[in-house]
C-alpha cells in the first residue's frame, strides 16, 4: 500500500504552494488597476512561470525509487466537526498531471490575449489553476470533490465571457452538465465517510488512503457508490454517451480556453477514476469494468467517425479528443500495468498534442477569422513553419511510432489486449480513423490551391514559434526516450493494480501469456477468455 | 344522556373545519377574515373544554392570550382590507391576483 | 412551595428581548411626540438597537456556555445556546434591514418611523420564539413576529402589488396560525401541558395507549411552523410576497422570519418531540423533498429576479429541513449554520435587488440586470458572489452550509433524500447562472444605461455579506464549533 | 564495426536533421549534395559491416546493439536496439546503395524546385525510416521504421502539395497502409502476450526450438500478412500504388519500387520460424495471394498508357512473384528476385524519370516513340532494365524469376503456369512500353486528337458564321431595294448577296463532308501523323511550339545512376546462380536466418532446364507479340487494350464509389445521429424540466384560496399521516 511518506515534502511545503500562489496570483491581479494589460498579463505570466517552476522542482525532487508512495505530503486539519482536512501529496499517477499543469498554463497565457476585460480573464485563469492542481494533488476526498467542483466557475466564465458567438449556450451547458453529473458524487463521498466510520467506529475521516485501504464497505454498496463517483468522473472525461457538452465548449471557447479545457480539465475525469474509482472501489472497478471498456471502445470509434464529418477544425479537434479519451478510459479499466501506465501516459500526451493542436486553430482563426475547413486551403504554401508544426502534432495525434501519441496508445492496447483480446482487436481499428479524419482536415485545410486570404496569410511570427516549441519538444522527447515519465509512474501503477488484484476475489489478469501457449498445442492452453479465440474464426483447426 | 368532553371537542372540530372551509370557498375578504376568527374560537373551546377535562387552569388561561392574538390579527387586517377598498372599491380576494406565476 | 412565590426572572437572558421592544416603543412614541425628527434618526436608532443587542449576546452566551441552559419565568422562557445565537442572527437582521430601509424609504418617499418600529418589534417577536419554553410562548412569539410583518409588507403605500402581498400573506399567515393553534390545545390534551419540558418529560415517562390525539396535534404544529418556513405546499404565498413587498422587507422575511421560524420548529419537534421523531420524520422528509423540487424547478421558468429568489428561498428551505428531519445534534447544528449563512446570502442578495431595482421598487425583471456588469462592475462581482453562494458552490459559505444538512442527512441514512435534493441543487444552479448570463453574456438594453448610485447602506451590507460568505466558506471551523455548542436543550418543568 | 551498425541509420538520420534546422543556407544543390553524402556515409557503413559480418560463420552472423530503453512498462520492456544480421544487411546494402544512386539522380531531377532542400530532407527522412525498420532487433522497432516509411511515403507523394490529386494520393497511400498496420499491431500485441517480449532474438529462437500453439502461430503470421500486403500492395491492399505515383520519380523509384514496398516480404521472411509453425493454409493463402496479384496487376499493366502507371502495376505484378515465392518456402528466392528488382525496377523508375523529364513532364507514352536517338544513355539503360525484367538470360531478372518459377512448379503446378502467364504478359507490356517509348515514329510533335477535334469544331463553326452573315447581307440588300422602289443598283447588289450566301453554303457543305469523311484519330499514331486535312492551320500553337522544342538527354547526375544500375541488372544474378552450391552465394549467406524453414527443390536437374526453357520461351513469345503489335503493326494493338484493363477492372472506382456513397453516408448519419439523438436527449431534459416546471407554475395562478387550498390539502395530508401511525 501506498504509505504517506514525506519525503523531499520536509523542505518546504511545495503542494499548498502549488495551489495557494496562483490563487495569491489571481488576488494580486484583481487588485491592479485594470487599465495596465500588460501589467496584468506579466504578473499573470509570472505566477503561473513559478507554479512552472514549482512543479518542475517536483518532478525532480521526486524520489523515484519510492514512487509508489505518498510523497510531499502536507496535513493540516480544516473542518475538524467533519475531519475535512488539507491533504495533499503526490506519487507516480499525479506527479506528471501536476506536471502537466504546469506547463500548460504559461503557455495558455502567453499565447493568446484576452482582448477585453484582461483582469477579470487573468484572475480566473490563476483561479483555475489554482483549483486545478488542489484535485490532482488532493488526498482528502472532501477536499477533492471541493476543487473538482470549484474548477466549473473559472471555467464557465473563461467560456463564458471570452468565447465565441455561441459562447452563452456553451457555458452554461458546460456548467450544468458537469454540475449535475458530480452532484451525486457528494452524497457518494458522505455515505462512504459515515459508513467507515460506523463500521471502525471511528471518527469521520475522508482520508482517500485510510478509506482505500480499509475497504470497510459491503459489495452491494460498495458498487453504488462506485457509481456515484463514476456518474462525476464519466461526464468529466467525457464517456460516450455524456459527451455532447464537450464539442460545444471546446468549439465556444477562446483559445486559451479551448487549450485548459482539453490539456487539463479533460484530465479530471480520468484522474478521478485511477485515483478513487480503482482506488477506492477495487471490486466495483472490476465488476463494472466491462460497461466502462465497452463505452471506452465505442468513443473511440464513434468520437473518430463524428470528427470525420466536421466542418469546425476545433470541433473536429474536440471530437478527436472524445476517441482520445476513449482510449485512456481503456486502459485505465483494462485493470492491468500496461494499460493503466499507458492511460496515464496518454493523459499527458493528450494534453501536450490536443494543448498544440488548439493553439495552431487558434493562430489559424486570429489570421482567417474563420474555423470553417472549406474556408481554408492551400494554407501550407503561405505558412510553411506552420503546416510543419501541424504535421508533427498531427502525426503525434495519429499515434506515429517516435513521437509521444504512440506510446500510451500502444501500451493502453497492449494492456486491453492481454485483458480483453477482441476489444483490443477492435480499439486498434481506431488507428485507421484517426489518420482519416486528420489527414483529410489537414489535406482540406493547407493542401490544394490557395485562394484569396489563404495565399497571403502570414506564417509564424518569433512569439508563437517561441509557445510551440516546448510542446513540439515534448511531443518528440517523450516519443523517443519514455523511459523517465514511465519510471515514475511505474511503481504507483503497480502498487495500484496490486491493491485492486488483492481485493478482488477471482481476479486473474486474464490472459495466457509468458510461455503459456507455447509447448502446448493450439486449443488447450487458452482457457475460456484466454483463447486465442480465432478457433471461431476458423483458424484453429489445424490438427 | 351526558355530554362529555368528546363532544365539545367535536363540535370545536366542526366549526374549526367549517371556519376553514369557508375561507377557502368565500371570495369577499371581511367573511375570510370572520372565518379565521370561527377557527381560532373553536381552538379556544377546544383549550377550555380540554382544561376542565385535566382540570388545568392552563387552558382557560390560554384562551385570553388566543383573544388578544386574534383582536390584533383583525386589527391589522382591517386596515390592510381598508387600505386596499380605497383604491378599489369592493374588491375581491380573487382581484387580488396581480402577483401570480 | 409558597403559593405567592412569584416566578425567577434572569433579567440578563431577557436583555434582547427588552431592548429590542423597549427600544421599539420609545421610537415609536418619539415619532409620535415629535413631528420632526432629525430623518436619520430611526435608522440610527433600530442599527444601535440591534447592535446592542448583538452585544449583549456575547456575554448570554458565555454564561450559557458556562452554567448551561435555564429556564426562567415559571418554565415560560429559556434560554440556551440556540436562543443566543438565533437572537444574534435576527439582530443582524436587523441591522441589515434598517440598512437597506433608509435610503429604500428616501427613493421611494415614504413615511420613515413605521418601518423601524414594526422591524424592531418583530424581531422581538422572533426572539421571543426563540427563547419560548412553553408553546403558547411560542405562538405568541409567532404572532409577533407575524403580525409585525404582515404591515411591514403593506408599507409601499402607493403600490397596489404591496397591499396584496400584504392581505395574502395575512389571510393565509392567520389561516396556518389558527392550525398551529389547533395543535397546541391538541398536544395540551394529549400531554396536559404546553410546557415543552413537561410535554417531553411526559413523553419520555408514560406511553400513550391512544396517541391520535397527540399525533394530529404535531401534524398541526408542523402544519404552522411548515408555513412560516415556506416549505411546500405551504409555499404558494412566498413569490408573490416577495415580489409585492417592498424589497429591505424582504430581506427582513428572508432572514429573519425564516430563522425564527426554524429556530421555533427544532425546538419542537426535535427537542421535544425528539421521542415521536419516526412519526414526524418522515413527513418532515417529505415537506424538505417537495420544497427542493418545487422550489428548484419552478425558478426555472420565472423572469423576475425577485420571484427567483423566492423560489429560490423555497428551495433553501427545502435543504434546512434536510437538517432538521436528521433528527440529530449533526442535523440540528447544522441547520444553525444554514440559517446563518442564508442569512448572509439573503440579505447581501436583497441588498442587490433594492439597489437595482431602482425608482417604484418594480424594476426587478432580468433585463435590469442585462449587462450590470459593464455599468458596475463592483455589485455585479458581489452579486455573483452571493449567487455562486447560494447555488453552494466550493468555498463559500453555502457549500459549507449545504454540505452540513446532507451529511446530516447521510448520517441519518436518508440517501433517497440527499440525491434529491442534489439533483434538485444542479437544477437550481441553472436559476442562478440565468442571473450571471444577464449580467456578464449579455449587452445592456438601450434604456438599461443608467448608473443606479449604490446607497452606503447598501454597500455595507453587500460587503459585510461577501465577506461573511466568503470567511465562512474558506474556515468555517469557528461558525461550526458555535453552532455545535448552540444544540437546544430542555430545561425547567 | 559491428558494433558501429548504429552508424547506418545515423547518417540519413543527421542528414534530415542539419537539412531541418541547418536554415535556408545550404540551399540548392547544396542540399542535395549533403543528402547524397549522408546516403553514401550509411553505404560505406553498411559495406564495412557487411565485411566483418561475412567473414564470420553461420551461427555468429547475428549482433544484436542495444543503444537504450525505449518503452519499460510493465512485464513489456522494448529497447532501441538493432539486429545485425545477413537478412537485415543485405536489405541495408541495397537500400542504402540504390538508395544513395537516387539521392544523386535527384540532386538533377529535383533542378530548380521550389521545395528542393525539403524534398531532400524527406528523402533522408525516409532512408532512415526505411533503415530502422530493417534493423530493428524488435517488433516495435520494425514497426516505428513501418510506420515512419509510411509518414515519409505520404509526405513525398504529397510533396506537390497545390495539386488536389497528389494530395488525395497521399492521404490514400497513408490510409490504407493503416489498414494494414492494424494487423501488425494485433501481431505484436499477441507476440507479446505469447512470449513475454518481442524481440527478435527471444521469439524467432523461441519460436524455432519450442514449438509454439498452430493456433498461435496461425494468428501472429495471419495478423503480420495482413500487415505486409499492405506495406507491399498487395490485393486487395494494391489500391493506393498506382495512385502513389503522383509523387516525384525518383520517389517512385526509392519507395515504390525499390524499397519501401519490399518492407512486406522482408517482414515475412525474418518471421518465417513462425509462418513454419502456422497452420498450412497460411503459406498456401501468401502464395496464391502473390501469384493472384501478379497475374492480375500484369493484365492491367497491359493496356496503362501512362509510363509510370505501367511500371506502378509492374512493381505490384512483381511483388506478387515475392510473396508466391515466401509462399513455397523460397524465402531465398523471394529476397533474391527483391534485390534483382531493386535493381531493374529503380531502373526503370529513372528512366521514365530522365524520359518525363525530357519531355517536360508529359507521361502519355502515346506522345513519346523514337526517342532512342534523342535520349541515347537512358534508352541503352533502359533496354537492359527491360530485358531484365523480361525475364531474358542472363540479366538479372532471369536468375530470380526463374528460381521463384521453379519453386512454384515445386509446390504447386498451378501456381506456376500462373507465375508463367504473368512472365508473358510481363514480357509484353514491357515490349510494348519501350517500343512505344523509344521505337518507331517520333509522335511528340503530332496534333493531338483533342487538338484536332477542336481545330474541326472550329473550322465548321467559322463556317456556319459565314453562311449566317451572308444570309443577313441578302437581307439587308432585299429590304434596301424595296425601300428604295427597286432602282437597277439596288437590285444588283441583291444578286451579288445571293451569290455571295451560295458560295458561303457551298463552302460549309465542303467542310462538313470532309469532317464526316476524315479518319477518326486513334488514340495511339502508331500508323502516322494523323491527317488533318484542311483544318491544318486551325490547330493551337501548342502543336508547332512541340514541333521545333526537342526532347533531351539528361544531365550526368541523372545519367550516372541510370548506367551503374544497369550494371548491376546485369550482373545481379551472380549473387545466386542455380548451378551448384557454391554458386548459391545467397541462399549461403542468408541461411543462418531462414532456420532451416527454406523447403529444398525435389526436383531434377532437367525438370530445372525445361522449366526454364518455357519460362524463357514465354518471355519470347510475350516480347514478339509485342513487337508485332505495336512495331511491325501486324496486329491492331486495339485487341489488348481492353478498356476494363485501362481502368484497372474498376476496382478502384468500385471502392471510391462506396466511400463516396454509402461510406460517407454512414458516417454522415453517426454525426447527425450525435447532434440529434444524443445531444438532442440532453436539451431534450432541459425542455422537459421547463415545460414540467409550467404545470408546476399553474399552482401559483395568485389566488389566494388557491393557496389556502394548498395549506388545506397539506394539512390534511399531514394529519391523514400522523394518524397512519397511530397506535392502535
Amino acid at each position: 500500500m501506498p504509505v504517506l511518506a514525506s519525503a523531499g515534502g520536509d523542505t518546504f511545503a511545495v503542494l499548498p504552494a502549488l495551489v495557494l500562489v496562483p490563487a495569491v496570483g489571481a488576488l494580486l491581479v484583481a487588485v491592479l488597476p485594470r487599465r495596465r494589460p500588460e501589467l496584468l498579463k506579466l504578473v499573470a505570466v509570472a505566477t503561473s512561470m513559478v507554479v512552472a517552476g514549482m512543479s518542475a522542482w517536483l518532478l525532480v525532487a521526486f524520489d523515484v525509487g519510492r514512487g509508489a508512495d505518498m510523497q510531499f505530503v502536507f496535513r493540516q486539519t480544516w473542518i475538524a466537526d467533519l475531519g475535512v482536512q488539507w491533504l495533499l501529496a503526490v506519487d507516480g499517477i499525479s506527479l506528471f498531471l501536476v506536471a502537466l499543469t504546469g506547463v500548460l498554463f504559461p503557455i495558455a497565457l502567453l499565447a493568446v490575449d484576452p482582448g477585453h476585460d484582461d483582469r477579470a480573464y487573468f484572475a480566473w485563469m490563476l483561479l483555475l489553476e489554482a483549483g486545478v492542481m488542489g484535485v490532482f494533488c488532493a488526498l482528502d476526498l472532501m477536499l477533492f470533490f471541493l476543487c473538482f467542483e470549484v474548477v466549473l466557475v473559472p471555467m464557465y466564465f473563461l467560456i463564458g465571457r471570452w468565447g465565441h458567438a455561441d459562447r452563452a449556450y456553451a457555458a452554461t451547458k458546460f456548467f450544468l452538465f458537469t454540475m449535475a453529473g458530480s452532484a451525486l458524487m457528494l452524497v457518494g463521498i458522505l455515505a462512504l465517510a459515515f459508513l467507515h466510520a460506523d463500521a471502525t467506529g471511528g471518527g469521520l475521516t475522508f482520508d482517500l488512503v485510510e478509506l482505500a485501504e480499509a475497504q470497510s464497505l459491503g459489495t452491494a454498496t460498495a458498487r453504488w457508490v462506485f457509481l456515484s463517483f463514476a456518474l462525476a468522473f464519466a461526464v468529466k472525461v467525457p464517456i460516450f454517451p455524456l459527451h455532447t457538452w464537450l464539442p460545444d465548449a471546446h468549439t465556444e471557447a477562446s483559445t486559451a480556453g479551448s487549450v485548459i479545457l482539453a490539456g487539463v480539465l479533460l484530465k479530471l475525469g480520468t484522474y478521478g477514476f485511477l485515483r478513487f474509482g480503482l482506488y477506492l472501489f477495487p471490486e466495483a472497478s472490476h465488476h463494472f469494468a466491462p460497461v466502462f471498456l465497452t463505452l471506452g471502445l465505442v468513443g473511440i470509434i464513434y468520437g473518430a467517425v463524428v470528427a470525420t464529418m466536421q466542418h469546425d477544425l476545433k470541433r473536429l479537434v474536440a471530437y478527436s479528443s472524445v476517441a482520445h479519451l476513449g482510449f485512456i478510459v481503456l486502459g485505465t479499466f483494462a485493470l492491468n500495468t500496461e494499460g493503466i501506465e499507458g492511460g496515464l501516459l496518454q493523459m499527458v500526451n493528450h494534453g501536450v498534442s490536443t494543448a498544440a493542436l488548439f493553439l495552431l486553430v487558434g493562430m489559424i482563426y486570429e489570421r482567417r477569422h474563420t474555423r470553417q475547413i472549406d474556408e481554408l486551403g492551400g494554407l501550407q504554401k503561405a505558412a510553411p513553419v506552420m503546416a510543419a508544426m501541424f504535421t508533427v502534432v498531427m502525426l503525434s495525434s495519429i499515434g506515429l511510432p517516435g513521437l509521444n501519441g504512440f506510446v500510451g496508445e500502444f501500451l493502453v492496447l497492449v494492456g486491453t489486449f492481454n485483458a480483453h483480446r477482441w476489444l483490443a482487436v477492435a480499439a486498434t481499428g481506431g488507428v485507421i480513423l484517426a489518420a482519416l479524419y486528420l489527414l483529410w482536415a489537414y489535406q482540406r485545410v493547407f493542401h490544394g490551391p490557395a485562394d484569396g486570404g489563404n495565399a497571403e496569410m502570414r506564417d509564424l511570427n518569433l512569439r508563437e514559434g517561441l509557445v510551440m516549441a516546448p510542446l513540439l519538444a515534448l511531443i518528440v522527447a517523450m516519443g523517443i526516450y519514455p523511459k523517465p515519465v514511465i519510471e515514475r509512474m511505474e511503481p504507483a501503477v503497480d502498487a495500484l493494480v496490486a491493491h485492486v488484484e488483492a481485493h478482488v476475489d477471482g481476479f486473474h489478469e486474464s490472459t495466457s501469456r509468458f510461455g503459456a501457449d507455447i509447448a502446448v498445442d493450439s486449443g488447450e492452453g487458452h482457457d475460456a477468455d484466454a483463447g486465442v479465440g480465432h478457433d471461431s474464426d476458423g483458424v484453429g483447426d489445424d490438427h | 344522556m351526558v355530554v362529555t368532553t368528546s363532544w365539545y371537542l367535536a363540535l370545536a372540530a366542526v366549526l374549526f373545519s367549517m371556519g376553514a372551509v369557508g375561507l377557502l370557498v368565500r371570495r369577499n375578504p371581511l367573511i375570510m377574515i370572520m372565518c379565521v376568527e370561527l377557527m381560532l374560537n373553536a381552538v379556544n373551546l377546544t383549550f377550555v373544554s380540554l382544561g376542565s377535562d385535566l382540570g388545568d387552569l392552563g387552558g382557560q388561561l390560554s384562551v385570553f392570550f388566543v383573544l388578544v392574538v386574534a383582536a390584533s390579527e383583525v386589527v391589522v387586517g382591517l386596515a390592510v382590507i381598508v387600505a386596499i377598498m380605497r383604491r378599489r372599491q369592493g374588491a375581491t380576494a380573487d382581484d387580488l391576483s396581480v402577483l401570480r406565476g | 412551595m409558597p403559593a405567592m412565590a412569584t416566578p425567577e426572572v434572569l433579567w440578563w437572558a431577557l436583555l434582547p428581548l427588552l431592548i429590542l421592544s423597549v427600544g421599539g416603543f420609545l421610537l415609536l412614541t418619539l415619532a409620535s411626540l415629535f413631528r420632526r425628527l432629525p430623518e436619520a434618526l430611526p435608522q440610527a436608532w433600530t442599527v444601535v438597537t440591534g447592535l446592542a443587542v448583538l452585544v449583549a449576546t456575547v456575554p448570554m452566551w458565555a454564561s450559557v456556555q458556562a452554567d448551561g441552559p435555564r429556564s426562567f419565568l415559571g418554565g415560560m422562557v429559556a434560554v440556551d445556546g440556540s436562543t443566543v445565537l438565533v437572537t444574534a442572527t435576527l439582530a443582524v437582521a436587523v441591522v441589515a434591514t434598517a440598512l437597506l430601509a433608509r435610503p429604500y424609504l428616501r427613493r421611494e418617499d415614504l413615511p420613515g418611523v413605521e418601518l423601524y418600529v414594526l422591524l424592531l418589534l418583530s424581531a422581538a417577536g422572533g426572539v421571543v420564539m426563540a427563547s419560548a419554553d412553553d408553546l403558547i410562548v411560542l405562538f405568541l412569539g409567532l404572532e409577533i413576529l407575524s403580525i409585525a410583518v404582515y404591515v411591514l409588507a403593506a408599507l409601499h403605500l402607493r403600490r397596489i402589488e404591496s397591499q396584496e402581498a400584504a392581505l395574502k400573506y395575512f389571510v393565509l399567515g392567520a389561516f396556518a396560525s389558527a392550525f398551529f393553534l389547533y395543535g397546541v390545545a391538541l398536544v395540551y390534551g394529549a400531554t396536559g401541558s404546553t410546557r415543552l419540558a413537561r410535554i417531553s418529560v411526559h413523553l419520555a415517562s408514560t406511553t400513550l395507549v391512544e396517541d391520535g390525539m397527540l399525533l394530529a396535534g404535531i401534524a398541526l404544529l408542523l402544519v404552522g411552523l411548515a408555513f412560516k418556513v415556506a416549505a411546500v405546499p405551504f409555499h404558494a404565498w412566498t413569490p408573490d410576497v416577495y415580489q409585492g413587498a417592498p424589497s429591505p422587507v424582504v430581506a427582513w422575511m428572508a432572514a429573519g422570519v425564516k430563522t425564527a421560524a426554524f429556530a421555533a420548529m427544532l425546538r419542537v419537534l426535535v427537542v421535544t418531540l425528539g421521542t415521536h421523531a419516526s412519526d414526524w420524520r418522515p413527513a418532515v422528509a417529505a415537506l424538505a423533498a417537495a420544497s427542493v423540487v418545487v422550489g428548484a424547478w419552478v425558478a426555472v421558468l420565472q423572469t423576475d429576479v425577485k420571484r427567483m429568489l423566492a423560489y429560490s428561498s423555497i428551495a433553501h428551505a427545502g435543504f434546512i429541513l434536510l437538517g432538521v428531519q436528521a433528527a440529530s445534534d449533526r442535523g440540528t447544528a447544522a441547520v444553525y449554520v444554514y440559517l446563518v449563512v442564508y442569512t448572509l446570502l439573503a440579505t447581501g442578495s436583497f441588498a442587490v435587488v433594492t439597489t437595482v431595482g431602482g425608482r417604484g421598487d418594480a424594476d426587478h425583471g432580468l433585463d435590469a440586470y442585462r449587462g450590470l456588469a459593464r455599468r458596475q462592475p463592483v455589485l455585479a462581482g458581489a452579486f455573483t458572489l452571493l449567487l455562486l453562494g447560494q447555488a453552494g458552490v466550493p468555498f463559500t459559505g453555502g457549500f459549507v452550509a449545504k454540505l452540513g444538512v446532507l451529511a446530516a442527512a447521510v448520517e441519518g441514512r436518508t440517501y433517497w433524500l440527499a440525491m434529491v435534493a442534489m439533483a434538485a441543487a444542479a437544477v437550481a444552479a441553472f436559476v442562478y447562472l440565468r442571473i450571471l448570463v444577464a449580467m456578464y453574456l449579455e449587452d445592456p438594453g438601450a434604456d438599461s444605461v443608467d448608473r443606479s448610485e449604490v446607497p452606503t447602506g447598501a454597500r455595507v451590507v453587500v460587503g459585510v455579506a461577501c465577506l461573511g460568505v466568503l470567511v465562512v466558506g474558506v474556515a468555517p471551523g469557528l461558525l461550526l464549533d458555535i453552532a455545535a455548542d448552540a444544540v437546544p436543550v430542555l430545561v425547567g418543568g | 564495426m559491428v558494433d558501429l551498425v548504429w552508424l547506418i541509420p545515423a547518417f540519413p538520420l543527421a542528414g534530415f536533421l542539419i537539412l531541418t534546422f541547418g536554415g535556408r543556407r545550404l540551399g540548392e544543390p547544396g542540399a542535395g549534395w549533403l543528402a547524397t553524402g549522408a546516403m553514401a556515409g550509411s553505404f560505406l557503413a553498411t559495406v564495412g559491416v557487411f565485411l566483418e559480418m561475412s567473414g564470420r560463420d553461420g551461427h555468429d552472423r547475428r549482433s544484436v546493439t542495444t543503444l537504450f530503453e525505449w518503452v519499460p512498462a510493465g512485464d513489456l520492456t522494448v529497447d532501441v536496439g538493432f539486429l545485425a544480421d545477413p537478412l537485415s544487411l543485405t536489405m541495408c546494402l541495397f537500400i542504402t546503395g540504390v538508395g544513395a544512386l537516387i539521392h544523386l539522380y535527384s540532386i538533377g531531377y529535383m533542378h530548380g524546385d521550389g521545395g528542393f532542400r525539403r524534398f531532400f530532407a524527406y528523402l533522408n527522412l525516409f532512408a532512415f525510416a526505411m533503415l530502422m525498420l530493417v534493423l530493428g532487433d524488435n517488433l516495435l522497432i520494425t514497426f516505428l521504421g513501418w510506420e515512419g516509411v509510411g509518414a515519409c511515403s505520404y509526405l513525398l507523394i504529397s510533396f506537390w502539395f497545390t495539386d488536389e490529386a497528389n494530395a488525395s494520393a497521399g492521404k490514400k497511400a497513408f490510409i490504407t497502409n493503416r489498414i494494414g498496420d492494424w494487423g501488425f499491431m494485433v501481431a505484436i500485441f499477441m507476440t507479446f502476450s505469447t512470449f513475454g517480449s518481442i524481440a527478435y532474438v527471444d521469439v524467432l529462437d523461441t519460436t524455432a526450438t519450442g514449438t509454439v500453439a498452430t493456433s498461435t502461430a496461425t494468428f501472429i503470421a495471419v495478423m503480420l500478412f495482413v500487415g505486409a500486403i499492405g506495406k507491399s500492395a498487395q490485393f486487395p491492399l494494391y489500391l493506393w500504388l498506382p495512385d502513389a505515383m503522383a509523387g516525384p520519380t525518383p520517389v517512385s523509384a526509392l519507395i515504390h519500387a525499390a524499397t519501401m514496398v519490399t518492407s512486406g516480404i522482408y517482414l515475412l521472411t525474418r518471421v518465417n520460424p513462425i509462418i513454419a509453425d502456422a497452420a498450412d493454409w497460411v503459406p498456401t493463402l501468401i502464395a496464391w495471394t502473390g501469384a493472384g496479384t501478379a497475374l492480375f496487376a500484369a493484365t492491367i499493366a497491359v493496356a496503362q498508357r501512362d509510363i509510370k502507371k505501367v511500371l506502378a502495376y509492374s512493381t505490384i505484378s512483381q511483388l506478387g512473384y515475392m510473396f508466391l515465392a515466401v509462399g513455397c518456402g523460397a524465402y531465398v528466392a523471394a529476397v533474391f528476385h527483391m534485390v534483382t528488382h531493386a535493381f531493374f525496377k529503380a531502373l526503370l523508375f529513372l528512366g521514365s524519370g530522365s524520359v518525363i523529364h525530357g519531355m517536360d513532364g508529359d507521361q502519355d507514352m502515346a506522345h513519346y516513340g523514337g526517342l532512342r536517338r534523342l535520349m541515347p544513355i537512358t534508352a541503352g539503360t533502359f533496354v537492359i532494365g527491360w530485358l531484365a525484367i523480361a525475364g531474358v538470360p542472363p540479366f538479372a531478372g532471369f536468375w530470380s524469376k526463374d528460381e521463384i518459377l521453379a519453386f512454384a512448379w515445386n509446390e504447386n503446378p498451378l501456381l506456376w503456369l500462373v507465375g508463367l502467364v504473368t512472365a508473358v504478359l510481363t514480357a509484353f507490356y514491357m515490349t510494348r512500353l519501350v517500343i512505344l517509348t523509344f521505337f518507331g515514329r517520333r509522335r511528340y510533335a503530332d496534333p493531338r486528337p483533342d487538338e484536332v477535334e477542336a481545330a474541326w469544331a472550329s473550322a465548321t463553326a467559322a463556317a456556319d458564321a459565314a453562311v449566317a452573315a451572308a444570309s443577313a447581307a441578302v437581307d439587308a440588300a432585299t429590304a434596301d431595294a424595296e425601300a428604295r422602289g427597286d432602282d437597277l443598283t439596288a437590285l444588283e447588289a441583291v444578286v451579288a448577296a445571293r451569290d455571295a450566301h451560295e458560295q458561303a453554303v457551298a463552302a460549309r457543305d465542303g467542310i462538313l463532308a470532309a469532317a464526316g469523311a476524315r479518319p477518326e484519330v486513334e488514340a495511339i499514331a502508331l500508323e502516322g501523323a494523323p491527317d488533318v486535312g484542311p483544318v491544318v492551320d486551325g490547330l493551337p500553337e501548342a502543336v508547332s511550339s512541340r514541333a521545333d522544342h526537342h526532347p533531351h538527354e539528361s544531365p550526368w547526375t541523372m545519367v550516372l545512376p541510370l548506367v551503374v544500375l544497369a550494371a548491376l541488372s546485369v550482373l545481379g544474378g551472380l549473387v545466386q546462380l542455380p548451378f551448384a552450391a557454391s554458386t548459391r552465394r545467397l541462399e549461403h549467406w542468408l541461411e543462418p536466418t531462414l532456420f532451416g524453414n527454406e523447403v529444398h527443390l525435389s526436383l531434377q536437374g532437367g525438370t530445372l532446364w525445361v522449366l526454364a526453357v518455357v519460362a524463357v520461351a514465354g518471355g519470347a513469345v510475350g516480347i514478339l507479340v509485342a513487337v508485332l503489335a505495336y512495331l511491325k503493326r501486324r496486329v491492331d494493338y486495339r485487341v489488348f487494350e481492353r478498356p476494363i484493363l485501362a481502368e484497372a477492372w474498376r476496382l478502384d472506382r468500385r471502392v471510391a464509389d462506396f466511400m463516396g456513397g454509402p461510406g460517407r453516408v454512414g458516417f454522415e448519419a453517426t454525426a447527425n445521429f450525435d447532434s440529434s439523438v444524443v445531444d438532442g436527449a440532453v436539451n431534450g431534459v432541459a425542455t422537459m424540466v421547463r415545460s414540467e416546471a409550467g404545470l408546476l407554475r399553474r399552482f401559483h395562478n395568485g389566488l389566494v384560496r388557491t393557496y389556502a387550498a394548498g395549506i388545506g390539502v397539506g394539512a390534511v395530508g399531514l394529519v391523514v399521516w400522523f394518524l397512519s401511525r397511530t397506535s392502535f
